[in-house]
């Protein structure tokens, strides 16, 4: 099935399906990489300086799986993430001015500051939410499959999760009934190792994420999510299937945060040996060096990512210099009608 | 024609059904009627994928149904017995509720939940709860509580139509109850109370079965003399403080009745407002009928015992006006 | 591990383990089958006539699944079942009479009137108790088997669950937990195909329960639950491998529920062929036939379920001649002290 | 010594550990200190067995609590935010609280559910809640709400003691706050309000991190006059009735504060019973300071213009007295 255009960050990319991306395609994910992990960055600078409201959790480190997913998108597929979604919201082609100013808590925000960090919507985009609960959002993205299924709709849904949610047995029952729907979702694991200060193996004895959706008959794949090439060819392989109506897919990513679980995090449980070795593992600088492998010149690339790093800084400049959200809207949303919220008094 | 309570629902779901295409139910064996029968026939009608078979998943069908809902379908989800709904709270109270304000606004949850609550000939301690307090103590959900087949007709149509979820509580002890239904009238207004039965002593405040304990008690209470106004709520999100604030501008005493554990229950609050807003209004302390602070014991005799009734009710306002 | 004489229903049954049962062992448990039967007889009976409170679930048809574990457990073992869990409180030793008052809610019941049938407890004999929710006794009971892990005793735990609970995300994430803490509980699922209406193969994807185990890495197996035999032999081999302190185990036994979900189904859901293929499957015919293959006269085994049926019958007509609870006393055991319960005014 | 409230939690629990071996601690991270730290160095003490990290299972770590407190253990389990309590509560209001009664009191469930609730620095909607009022609904549980380090000290001890299930509700904005504690003091009995600081014209009732609001209005009010009589409940069930009625007979006028939703919250329930039992008492309505309706919102500006606080307290008294 080919697609239209669509964008990552505000940038429009075309990626045709199934002939494999061009090089140039490559090129501008390279800079949505860089997007994202300036963006994140951007968001540590500024909650260290206590700008950011909240506890805010970055994807530095994850970008692969959030572009490499989302390039296979189009804005009527629909996108849910977790506590960790900026990479996944900008992926989808979410503005980053917008998206900044929410995690900022301004009126200009996506949400108009209501939702932050862990509650980024955007509607027109097709990015459905991210969900400050571990899991919660596993089931909403099935039903908004399900909404698609039932509307004779050719669109998917796509859900990113981490490996401590497959804890939650929402994940279980969510994988059941999409499995016996047949639903057009997407299970998107980005399996980091850890969930908050505790590492996989003392969360369950199994290793492997993919490995819950044998007993269900689920098509699933472990692929190596710091490499954007695997995460771009399996997950448009994946994709390509729930169109054609196959059901769901699980894809599990392995991959590394390269910062702590949230920004603040002393990460006294990970060892400076392990902290290092995960530098190494950085997913720009393996499409790096797999573009000047196929002869991109690297001085092209630096300017890539230095194109996308002072976008994403004027778009941060601008979300900082607009105001707070008016107090006096604080109890609108809460209803369709404002007469229904008449309890308050 | 006359219609039991668990028949008029089907109705009501039925011409749901038929009028708007985003309709769509689910939950336990709804396919074959459910539990209780109310969606016998439906899935025939409309097919099995808009009248959905579930696994034992409260939670995930919760949310699935949240999902759907956020992109354009009616869903109508059925929730076995209330007590069961502790394990869709999470979805219904941090996601379901909150997505519109979470999200500035730009997503809207239009659902319904119907579920089934109250005490009744030894269901026990973990299928005869009322919880409904709880779901009056989340901003963003609606919870409508109907007394009568009548209501539910009603109630559950603009239920289904409004923009927001809705927590749709049936009691136990109502299904059996008949009642004829008034053809083409108007839908209810969601956020309007009702008065049941109109009287000049006392106001008794009453939501879901405990309206025909109120209705009866009121009956009897006309034989000594007491003219007894009696409240039907009919939704407890929003609460129609007008309506009640009417009533006791003219009876000056209230009795609130509901079978839900007294404290921390919904009479709670309503006696707080009444306190507070209609303080000078008072000849008397609002008084409240409810459960006592236990679990619901499996023995009739100990049931019968521990549940609020007609009696107490009467009572109640004998001891206001005496 | 050898265990001591235990009980089945009233009556002592001993168990010599690892050795084979001997025939007086097998006649034992016969009895205990017809116990069980004629118990849920007179349940339904009683319950048609008004006289039971509430919606009793019967175990009808899965008894062999009940005395084939329970033949293998003491009473320091803790056992946890569902809403259809008569048989399984009858099979590790719970009096009958006190049993069935607890169902009819006497003052004389385990509960003293209560619970009900699906609150059943039994503390003295083990049954740590029924619930009515579905899968909610599963993490309960890998907490018992903590605690006995924990004080370093030798008791096991074990619970009865329906396939229908396989659809609650709470019987993932307790083996989960089970797995990764090596609990010493007994997952015993009693696959009888449907939950309450509705068929197995319309809940989920997953015939076979025991496929769940795969991911884990914990053992299981499946088995014809209806031959007492077969239950009997791998209940056995997985309580002693949970005694030798090899972590959890799920045992799956296939069976039929041959009454309806509850007492009053009206099994519209299910043709006559199917219900008259499930009698042919009774576990009491089978073991029956078993016993007369070796050499048991037909006439000694008939006399035996007929002392089952009586010594059940005598202890329900005593039951039944207990008074109801006294109303006075329906506030007793809300708190650990009376004064608990202040707020109650 | 001056202790912060997260440091006196870890001594508490240490101390329990130290003094009963049934006690066990569990929860996600608890091995490795916790979210907040709170256990921080409990591990390394008393073994990872008995200080347990689990899995993101909330439904599950709270039954395997249940199941282990039925079988002589005491467990203290933690659920991150309370907002996540929606997961545990089947468990916790189907099984803990009900099962010694649906036993026939054969059972008990001591146990305590550690939580952490409350809005601060922009939490958002889904970590900001204050759900308090949901528990108190449901006989069988304990609700405790310390209000400084040194009521958390005994009060978790006496909580840990108790032969009931317990929630234990810790306040993110007290987390920081530091007191001294009188040491060998007796602990506190589960259920007795304290007098936080006397007074003779107005009652204010508060719990949890909202006593220090109340004491800080108390403190103002006084320079323009007002004598204001703070009440810290401690517990919310139990309800300490007498000492509240002791106040109300002194003051007459009443303001019941918490940071919950006020429609449906605790000050509800007792805004009912003061008008009940004391309606002869007040000069005035009772008055609640509470949250407005409406989720918890991301943005500092409005979170702050939502929530209620000191000057809320003030301007209530101030209403009441003027
Ligand atoms: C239901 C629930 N329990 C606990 C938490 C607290 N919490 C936030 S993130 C997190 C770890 C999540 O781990 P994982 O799913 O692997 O995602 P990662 O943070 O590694 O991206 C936890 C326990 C939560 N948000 N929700
Ligand atoms: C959480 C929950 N949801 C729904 C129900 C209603 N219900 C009672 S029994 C049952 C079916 C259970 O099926 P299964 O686990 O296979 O046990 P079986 O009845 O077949 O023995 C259902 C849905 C319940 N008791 N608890
Ligand atoms: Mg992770
Ligand atoms: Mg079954």
């Amino acid at each position: 099935m080919a697609h239209g255009p669509r964008e990552l960050g505000s940038e429009v990319v075309t990626v045709n399906e199934p002939a494999a991306p061009t090089l140039s395609d490559w090129k501008r994910m390279y800079r949505a990489l860089w997007r994202i992990r300036t963006f994140e960055g951007q968001v540590q600078r500024l909650a260290a300086a206590g700008e950011v409201p909240g506890f805010p959790h970055l994807s530095t480190g994850q970008e692969a799986v959030a572009v490499g997913v989302c390039a296979h998108l189009t804005r009527e597929d629909t996108l849910f993430t977790s506590h960790r979604g900026h990479g996944h919201t900008l992926a989808k082609g979410s503005d980053v001015q917008a998206t900044f100013a929410e995690i900022l808590g301004r009126s200009n925000g996506l949400c108009r500051g209501r939702g932050g960090s862990m509650h980024v919507v955007d509607v027109a985009n097709g990015v459905l939410g991210a969900t400050g609960v571990v899991g919660g959002n596993l089931p909403l993205a099935a039903g908004a499959a399900w909404a698609a299924q039932a509307k004779g709709k050719a669109s998917i849904s796509v859900v990113f999760f981490g490996d401590g949610a497959t804890g939650a047995g929402v994940f279980h029952e969510t994988v059941n009934l999409a499995v016996l729907w047949k639903l057009p979702v997407l299970f998107v694991c980005e399996n980091n190792g850890y969930a908050e200060f505790t590492s996989r193996e003392e969360h369950s004895n199994v290793k492997l994420v993919s490995a819950f959706a044998t007993p269900y008959g689920m098509p699933a794949k472990t692929i190596d999510g710091n490499d954007l090439l695997t995460v771009h060819a399996e997950a448009g392989d994946a994709i390509a299937g729930l169109r054609r109506g196959s059901g769901p897919f699980l894809l599990e990513c392995i991959t590394y945060r390269m910062a702590g679980h949230f920004v603040g995090d002393a990460q006294h449980y990970r060892s400076k040996e392990e902290l290092t070795a995960i530098k190494q593992k950085c997913p720009i600088e393996r499409l790096k060096r797999h573009l000047i492998d196929r002869g991109v010149r690297e001085t092209e690339l630096d300017t890539i990512g230095e194109e996308a790093r002072q976008e994403v800084l004027q778009a941060v400049a601008r979300a900082r210099a607009a105001p707070p959200p008016d107090p006096s809207t604080v109890l609108d949303y809460v209803y369709s009608a404002p007469a229904l919220s008449g309890i308050s008094g | 024609m006359s219609h039991t309570f668990i028949e008029i629902l089907r109705r009501a779901l039925d011409e749901e059904l038929e009028r708007d295409p985003a309709v769509h139910l689910l939950g336990e064996d709804v396919a074959v009627g459910g539990a209780f029968g109310v969606t016998n026939g439906l899935a025939r009608k409309y097919g099995t994928q808009r009248v959905r078979n579930t696994p034992i998943s409260e939670a995930a069908i919760t949310g699935v149904a949240t999902g759907a809902a956020l992109c354009g379908l009616r869903p109508v989800l059925e929730i076995m017995f209330i007590d069961f709904a502790t394990l869709a709270l999470d979805c219904l109270v941090n996601q379901s509720a909150k997505y519109r304000y979470m999200s500035g606004g730009q997503l809207a949850v239009p659902m319904v939940v119907r579920t089934q609550a109250g005490a009744a000939g030894g269901a026990a301690a973990q299928h005869s709860q009322s919880l409904e307090a709880w779901f009056t103590h989340v901003p963003g959900l609606v919870v409508v509580t109907p007394s009568s087949p009548a209501e539910a007709y009603g109630l559950l149509k603009s239920a289904i139509r409004l923009g927001d979820p809705v927590l749709f509580i049936e009691h136990k002890r109502l299904y059996a109850m008949k009642e004829t239904l008034v053809e083409n009238a108007e839908l209810p207004q969601i956020g309007k109370a009702r008065v049941a039965r109109p009287g000049t002593d006392v106001t008794v405040i009453a939501y879901s079965a405990m309206v025909r304990n109120a209705l009866e008690a009121a009956d009897d209470l006309s034989r000594s003399g007491t003219s007894v106004e009696v409240i039907d709520l009919r939704t407890l999100v929003p609460l129609d403080m007008a309506t009640i604030a009417a009533s006791v501008s003219k009876t000056h005493r209230v009795v609130i009745a509901h079978e839900a554990v007294q404290s921390g229950g919904v009479g709670a609050e309503i006696s707080a407002r009444i306190g507070s807003e209609l303080f000078d209004e008072l000849d008397a302390p609002v008084t409240r009928v409810g459960c006592p602070f236990s679990p619901i014991p499996f023995a009739p005799e100990l049931e019968r015992a521990l549940l609020p009734g007609t009696p107490n009710i009467i009572r109640a306002v004998r001891d206001l006006s005496g």
